[in-house]
């Protein structure tokens, strides 16, 4: 379909704008714009089917079971969508005086203490933009603590397991540290041996997702804390797994100093395509000094920002985070209540449930129940018929399915990484089971079909090498090349790395 | 539990498929030392109904600008939303669908961001965006990453008339990535090219504000080409609704452009979720940080659109990555390519000029009022700073009893300006409004 | 003009492949005489955010359910409106669709009818329902004109407990009906039997309502025999809501069954619009008026649905229609389908135990108050009369000084009601409410 | 697609119900519901994708171009969707009292205006729900005028053209009036001897739309209004193409007396799968005193109900009417303003350029340019290549067109009757010219495709004599009949009767 661009016409317009009976002076004529930017002029019928359109070819999880692992595709209430479109959130100015957002703040100062609950940790900030934003919050903490506490200099080490999310180590790097990567034992759980050796007095923390990206809680996360802890080092928790545990095991109770939450994910934020999310961190008593300024403090029945914190990192992100995402997320966990438990205890019984439906077709790496959520490799589909799993993913689009994280974790060649979420129905985990065990009878039967897969969307596979190699990532008007007229690709070629979490 | 689906006969059945007596033996694996046996402590769950009258009651106690007359801006803005933004963020597809990581079923989205990288690009005259940072904050961080890492230098600079939150964020990413950052004060409201030049030696990067934080033009091209004669990256922080009437960034030498997505297609929300925008020239398209989406074809010759330039990113890359950012900001992003497909370059324009002349309006009659510019001579866009004559914080207090906000007290980042306000006037506001503004600082700054 | 699309450009290609010079030549069909030479005399255009503004000024003057609390109900009611709905309603495809006439694009459409349809007579008790009427005035007398034809007889009687509008749509419509009116007073806040049946004979129908207008418990089933008796069909007129609890009508021998269907899935909205559902047995379905849809096959044996039984309706049937309704009011049907749907049968029953038990709390704490009930004995659903012990609109008039709105006056439709007030409780009261009610009344009336 | 009946399971809900700690009290036992209703039991997840995917299988304005002629199909902007959702105007109770209703009061009043302006007629009333029962209230309207004046029992016919809506003369035997048919002329106008003969004392008025459903002034209407007025008979205007003439031709100034809007089609209330819709009538200061009560009347600057009409015909319809239309049409006319001249004459434009372009491919039964829709006869590809206007229609949806309105008006053989409406881009226009003709093509060249048409769609074509033959109008659960065992038709039949309008 066309670009809006392609379809602009000089003199049409979308909008209706007031035009106040007053002098428009003039700008200095350096600074005034030479050129008016080339944005769409296209009428208002014409916007909305544009847009109508461009909805209609992107898939939800309103459209259909998203199991895209590692990131909780649960369903998104719209009771939540409607709160936080009320004109006292929605239209609230972040530098109102605080007595005239007491709600506001009285929200967050809520969403903080059942956070502190569920982490099993004192202290709250909600300021992190996502889960990566809180990762670096968590390490810029880590920092501050060591320096405060003068080791600063020696401690440059983070831990990072080999199972871990890219995030992770590039978080690392951006916080200042080096990255010391550790193994995954048999068992899918970290390495014992590998962390005592590698654990010293150059180590300041450990960053852990637990359960683990293999869908697995560690066996061996107490003693993992004791050799951190033992070392004088931190421990980290990445909770864009969180789902699995919420009133089940508390991060703070295993042993974990920093924790993050992905609001986008536990607490069902919509994804919107991309974002946005919430990564707000709790942390031990030792390391609140520390936290982003403004902090949301209650004063009896009054609440207000605090921003009379000496030893604060700073600030990581505008104001108070992103409080549409606050104002959804405890709308969520509000409609639960302390039965908080059901969802995450929901979460594993449905990827239990597919993970027993499909453990013989295809293989499992490490032979566990899981948690939320679980890999499987799809070796053997390569090896006997050729069939990779970016393969198994195209082809489960005919299915009308949106494809599982593929390839990754990277310790589990041809991974296919499912994570069903607590919200959908037997039926759907059923009907997925099936079209996954039909995709290996076709590609013992018929492999063409899954190797031309998908047969039934608006483009056939996209050529990414081309993509990366051209570099068109805007629309050039008179100047656009035509990639066709430069040759269509006779076998479209799409990186096998991660697509997904 | 109406967001669950599974009937108690469900729940058997999947247990006797897995082959475990109950729940509970799933979770197994989790040594007994660290299960949580209590009840999580939380207030009962509401039904949906209490919900909504619970968040009614929290959000009847915030002053908002349907309720309050407000000329606060200093980087959120009271910019008319239109109706379509709503209609489409609505829609299913778009709100629940993540990361286009498979394109065949995600053209839609992906076409989005192209359009959205296009639009940005259009307005800083830009050869590049991303899909989206998280605010306008952030990507100032990011944009020092991509400073140091192609100059190899160790020093930013930063124009004191910078938004004072992007500067804090600056400084708290700062050490992290082993630079130091230096401020650049302001002189009369503006920033002094030659001190700026003086300061640029040897920085990886220098950040100014176009308008600036008091609302002030700066003299964008002499100081991108002061940063440039020291061979720093002059960036440039601005705001998209300016960009109808203002020089495109790219357009004066700029290595890269950043920005608060807000004010365009965005709602307050009390500071979240909004979308940042960074775009650079092709120079820099390898350093990126984040998504970005190119063109690219099927074997049928069909155009499509992926995720490319993945090698930047931290899946790929991971602790070599260009950021560490994953999740971002798409759908405010999304929402402001359809304000900015709404307005279109003539629409653009004319919320400029409304802006322009409500607050050339406004400094007139306030100044016909008593109330003096605190820059007098700098030319403004939609906001500027003007002395009420005693703590602005007071005056604030007193002008809300009247049910007007009057502005931001710049006394809070800028010492020195104890009795400056910022004032911001958006195409929503009236004269009548800004009339009525007037009145209320005549009475109670009087 | 932003809802137009053609450039000038545009319009004069157009111009010249018709072969005309202006677009005033296209109109030079219409006789000069009733060409309208002026410019229409209307106020100024309104940009979009100006048109928000004084829609918001206009809104602002009205007291709705969110600015007091309110205990109106008397045939449109406060219940809780799920976020689905909107949700749903407000996707485009259903918002901007029309009548289903080629069903192959318009399957989702024509399947929501048909599940619409089935909820009905699942609620009903009923074999056949439309895809909707206008409301629940109008069903009154499309009731009438199934009756008319069905039994060829002149006369309807209707209960005097019947809705008063519902009576007075229905006295509107009978005399092109041909169709004498008859009412049935009532006998201490409900119909008698013995009185009906008298009225009954000759009749072509009998209307009563459950629960009727006075919130009161019929005796259906005894009306319902009563019109058997006298060869007359039984309509009841019914409250979606109330079906959890109360009986279905197709249980108790009724031939139709009515009823406005606003207080499933629709918002009060000042009265409009909602959706009018009408349900009979399967005796009557080539007589009912407007879009029936039905279920068939393609060639391939896949399952579809039409619009059917068309040989009904107006365009096929013209003079001999069973009614002249084209346009309905589907998309309130939806909302209606779609709450129900979240509702489902156990939140019905929930739903309709709620609002019971606060009109019986209301009850008990009114006449502790002193405030006795207008029809003692009577059994009630979620509404009820009490008498308040002066003229009741002043009452009214001086509760809402207080911000409450203790309920619909009955003297304004019953001569002698003087001081009666009709009460309605939904789930969206409280208990607390129920006692601020209590304490606004004490104080106004006492 | 299973319908939702059929994805139901007991236990499952989808909603979340406050549960007051309030006794219960019993219901009478004879009154107490037996069965609990088979609604349907969802989860919540299930039920946002139900309807979703629903409405993905529905084609609306924002899905595509939708020429049903005599619909008026035009775009609905958003801005009206956001204003009717204002709680001053969604949450008000009918009943309030009416200086807590004044904003709305004032908005009625202030619609009435404009519509009476436009109609060129001095009263309105807003009370009619749709069109059709505009009309009904209209020919009311006349009854009680004509009983007024002792002309009742005489006054019994009203004349309608062979051209009008089935809703006309539907109307006419619901108000107790019999129709008397008129003739259309060679040219399209409404045939004046055949009228003439036809007038006379019994008659109490005419029903005429115009223009006519043909798309055609009527030419003569001065001549028209003459005899109607001469012989004592009243004038209705059937509005429903008044978004040919808004601003350059008043029904008013054309003779009429009473005159219905359809405000879903001139001022753009979304159409929402078959209504809601509005019908207000204006007319004449003689039949003001028959109106429907309420009155909506300004005292001042107050706003207020007068139910004191004594000789209005009295409700047809609760309250003052469907009021969220009201909010959307008066948006959308304030919109426009004193230009709302321009809707109409794009609206003409658009119409005459799609004519031009296609009345040498198809057969224009009349030879005028048109107003803002027109009729085109496919009479010869049916006779040349058995193609008739149904055929033409199933395959406008292989090239993403909404059909036009066909088989109507029935003095068209083979019609199709075609309504751009002014919303719509030339681009819109030149490509759905594109598929018309190239269905010209097709049809000689290959008119099975044609025949088999559609081929895009999720079902084929369905059979409607079987459905109405079989009459399964709900889900019967247990006893659902299974129409795929009796057997799939060879040919779906189905009816060459109005499809539209
Ligand atoms: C395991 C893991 N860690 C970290 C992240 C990063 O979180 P976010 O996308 O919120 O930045 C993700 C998901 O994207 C993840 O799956
Ligand atoms: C010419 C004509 N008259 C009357 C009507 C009936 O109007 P409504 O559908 O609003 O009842 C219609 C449309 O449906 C029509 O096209």
């Amino acid at each position: 379909m066309k670009l809006i661009y392609e379809q602009s016409k000089t003199g049409r317009r979308a909008s209706a704008l007031p035009h106040p009976d007053l002098p428009v002076p003039d700008l200095p004529a350096e600074l005034r714009r030479a050129e008016p930017p080339r944005l769409p002029e296209v009428s208002q019928p014409e916007l909305v089917r544009h847009f109508t359109k461009l909805a209609t070819r992107t898939f939800g999880i309103d459209t259909g079971f998203y199991p895209l692992g590692s990131c909780t595709m649960k369903h998104n209430p719209r009771v939540n969508e409607r709160v936080v479109a009320l004109p006292g959130f929605r239209d609230l100015h972040p530098l109102q005086e605080e007595d005239g957002a007491q709600g506001a703040l009285e929200l967050m100062w809520r969403l903080q203490e059942i956070l502190a609950e569920v982490a099993g940790l004192p202290a709250v900030s909600l300021q992190p933009a996502a889960g990566s934003q809180g990762e670096l919050t968590g390490l810029m903490l880590m920092r501050a603590y060591f320096a405060d506490r003068g080791e600063g200099d020696t401690r440059r080490k983070v831990v990072i397991p080999d199972t871990a999310h890219g995030t992770n180590p590039a978080s690392v790097t951006m916080a200042g540290y080096e990255v010391t990567k550790v193994e995954t034992d048999a068992r899918g759980n970290l390495d014992l041996d590998d962390l005592r050796a590698k654990v010293d007095a150059e180590t300041a923390g450990l960053m852990l997702t637990n359960p683990s990206t293999l869908g697995l809680f560690d066996e061996g996360i107490e003693e993992v804390a004791a050799i951190f802890h033992g070392a004088g080092a931190l421990l980290y928790y990445d909770g864009a797994n969180l789902n699995a545990v919420c009133g089940i095991s508390r991060p703070g109770d295993m042993g974990f100093d920093i924790v993050h939450f992905n609001l986008h994910k536990t607490f069902s934020q919509p994804h919107g395509g991309g974002g946005p999310g919430g990564g707000p961190i709790a942390v031990r008593e030792a390391l609140e000094p520390f936290m982003p300024v403004p902090a949301v403090v209650r004063d009896g029945d009054r609440f207000r920002l605090d921003y009379d914190r000496p030893q604060s990192i700073g600030k990581v992100r505008g104001f108070c985070g992103p409080f549409g995402v606050f104002v959804r997320s405890y709308a969520y966990i509000r409609s639960y209540g302390p039965a908080l438990r059901e969802m995450s205890e929901v979460a594993v019984l449905n990827a239990n449930y597919v993970l027993a439906r499909l453990r013989d077709a295809y293989e499992l790496p490490y032979d566990r129940l899981c948690m939320h959520e679980f890999v499987l490799s799809a070796r053997r589909l390569k090896r006997e018929h050729g069939i990779t799993a970016l393969d198994v993913a195209k082809r489960l689009m005919d299915y009308d399915f949106h494809p599982p994280t593929i390839y990754f974790p990277l310790v589990v060649p041809e991974a296919l990484m499912i994570e069903p979420t607590e919200t959908e129905p037997k039926e759907t985990l059923d009907e997925f089971v099936e079209a996954m065990l039909a995709i290996v009878h076709e590609a013992a039967e018929e492999p063409e079909v899954i190797k031309e897969a998908p047969h039934s969307r608006p483009v056939g596979r996209l050529d990414e090498v081309l993509a990366a190699k051209r570099a068109v990532v805007k629309y050039g008007f008179e100047q656009h090349p035509d990639l066709r007229a430069e040759g269509a690709p006779a076998e479209p070629r799409q990186l096998e790395a991660q697509k997904g979490a | 539990m109406s967001f669950l689906s599974l009937t108690e006969r469900d729940r058997e059945e999947m247990l006797a498929a897995i082959g475990v007596e109950s729940v509970d033996d799933l979770f197994a694996q989790i040594p007994e030392g660290v299960r949580y046996r209590g009840r999580l402590d939380l207030e009962p769950a509401l039904s949906e109904p209490e919900l909504v009258a619970h968040l009614e009651e929290l959000a009847s106690r915030n002053a908002h600008s349907g309720s309050e007359l407000s000329f606060l801006g200093a980087g959120i803005y009271d910019h008319y939303v239109p109706a379509v933004v709503d209609a489409i963020l609505s829609r299913g597809e778009f709100l629940t669908a993540y990361t286009p990581y498979q394109p065949e079923l995600s053209q839609g989205v992906l076409q989005a961001i192209f359009e959205y990288q296009t639009a940005i690009c259009e307005l800083t005259g830009m050869d590049v965006s991303n899909a989206s940072g998280y605010d306008g904050t952030t990507v100032a961080a990011d944009a020092c990453y991509v400073a140091k890492h192609a100059t190899g230098r160790t020093k930013v600079v930063l124009a004191e008339t910078l938004n004072p939150q992007v500067r804090q964020v600056v400084k708290t990413y700062a050490p992290g990535f082993g630079l130091d950052v230096v401020e650049v004060p302001h002189e009369g409201g503006v920033t002094d090219p030659d001190r700026l030049a003086a300061a640029a030696q040897d920085a990886a990067a220098v950040f100014f504000q176009q308008p600036n934080f008091f609302g002030c033009l700066e003299p964008a091209p002499d100081l991108a080409a002061a940063a440039n004669e020291a061979g720093a990256l002059p960036v440039a922080h601005v705001d998209p609704i300016s960009l109808g009437l203002l020089e495109a960034p790219g357009r004066y030498g700029c290595a890269l452009a950043i920005g608060e997505g807000q004010s365009a297609g965005n709602y307050q929300s009390y500071g979240g979720p909004h979308y940042g925008f960074i775009a650079a020239r092709s120079d820099y398209i390898r350093r990126m940080p984040g998504r970005i989406v190119g063109e690219t074809l099927d074997a049928a010759g069909k155009r499509g659109y992926v995720l490319t330039l993945q090698t930047r990113e931290q899946h790929i890359r991971r602790e070599k990555a260009t950021s560490n950012i994953t999740t971002n900001q798409t759908l405010l992003a999304l929402a402001g390519l359809v304000h900015l497909s709404w307005l279109g370059p003539q629409g653009l324009r004319e919320v400029g000029e409304t802006c322009l002349a409500l607050a050339e309006y406004a400094k007139g009659r306030l100044s016909d009022a008593g109330f003096e510019p605190m820059f007098p001579g700098q030319a403004t866009f939609k906001e500027f700073a003007v002395r009420v004559g005693r703590p602005a914080d007071g005056v604030v207090r007193a002008a809300r009893e009247h049910g007007v906000h009057p502005g931001y007290p710049l006394r809070r980042d800028y010492a020195g300006l104890e009795d400056a306000l910022l004032v911001c006037l958006t195409e929503k506001r009236t004269q009548a409004e800004v009339d009525r503004l007037v009145e209320v600082l005549a009475e109670v700054a009087a």
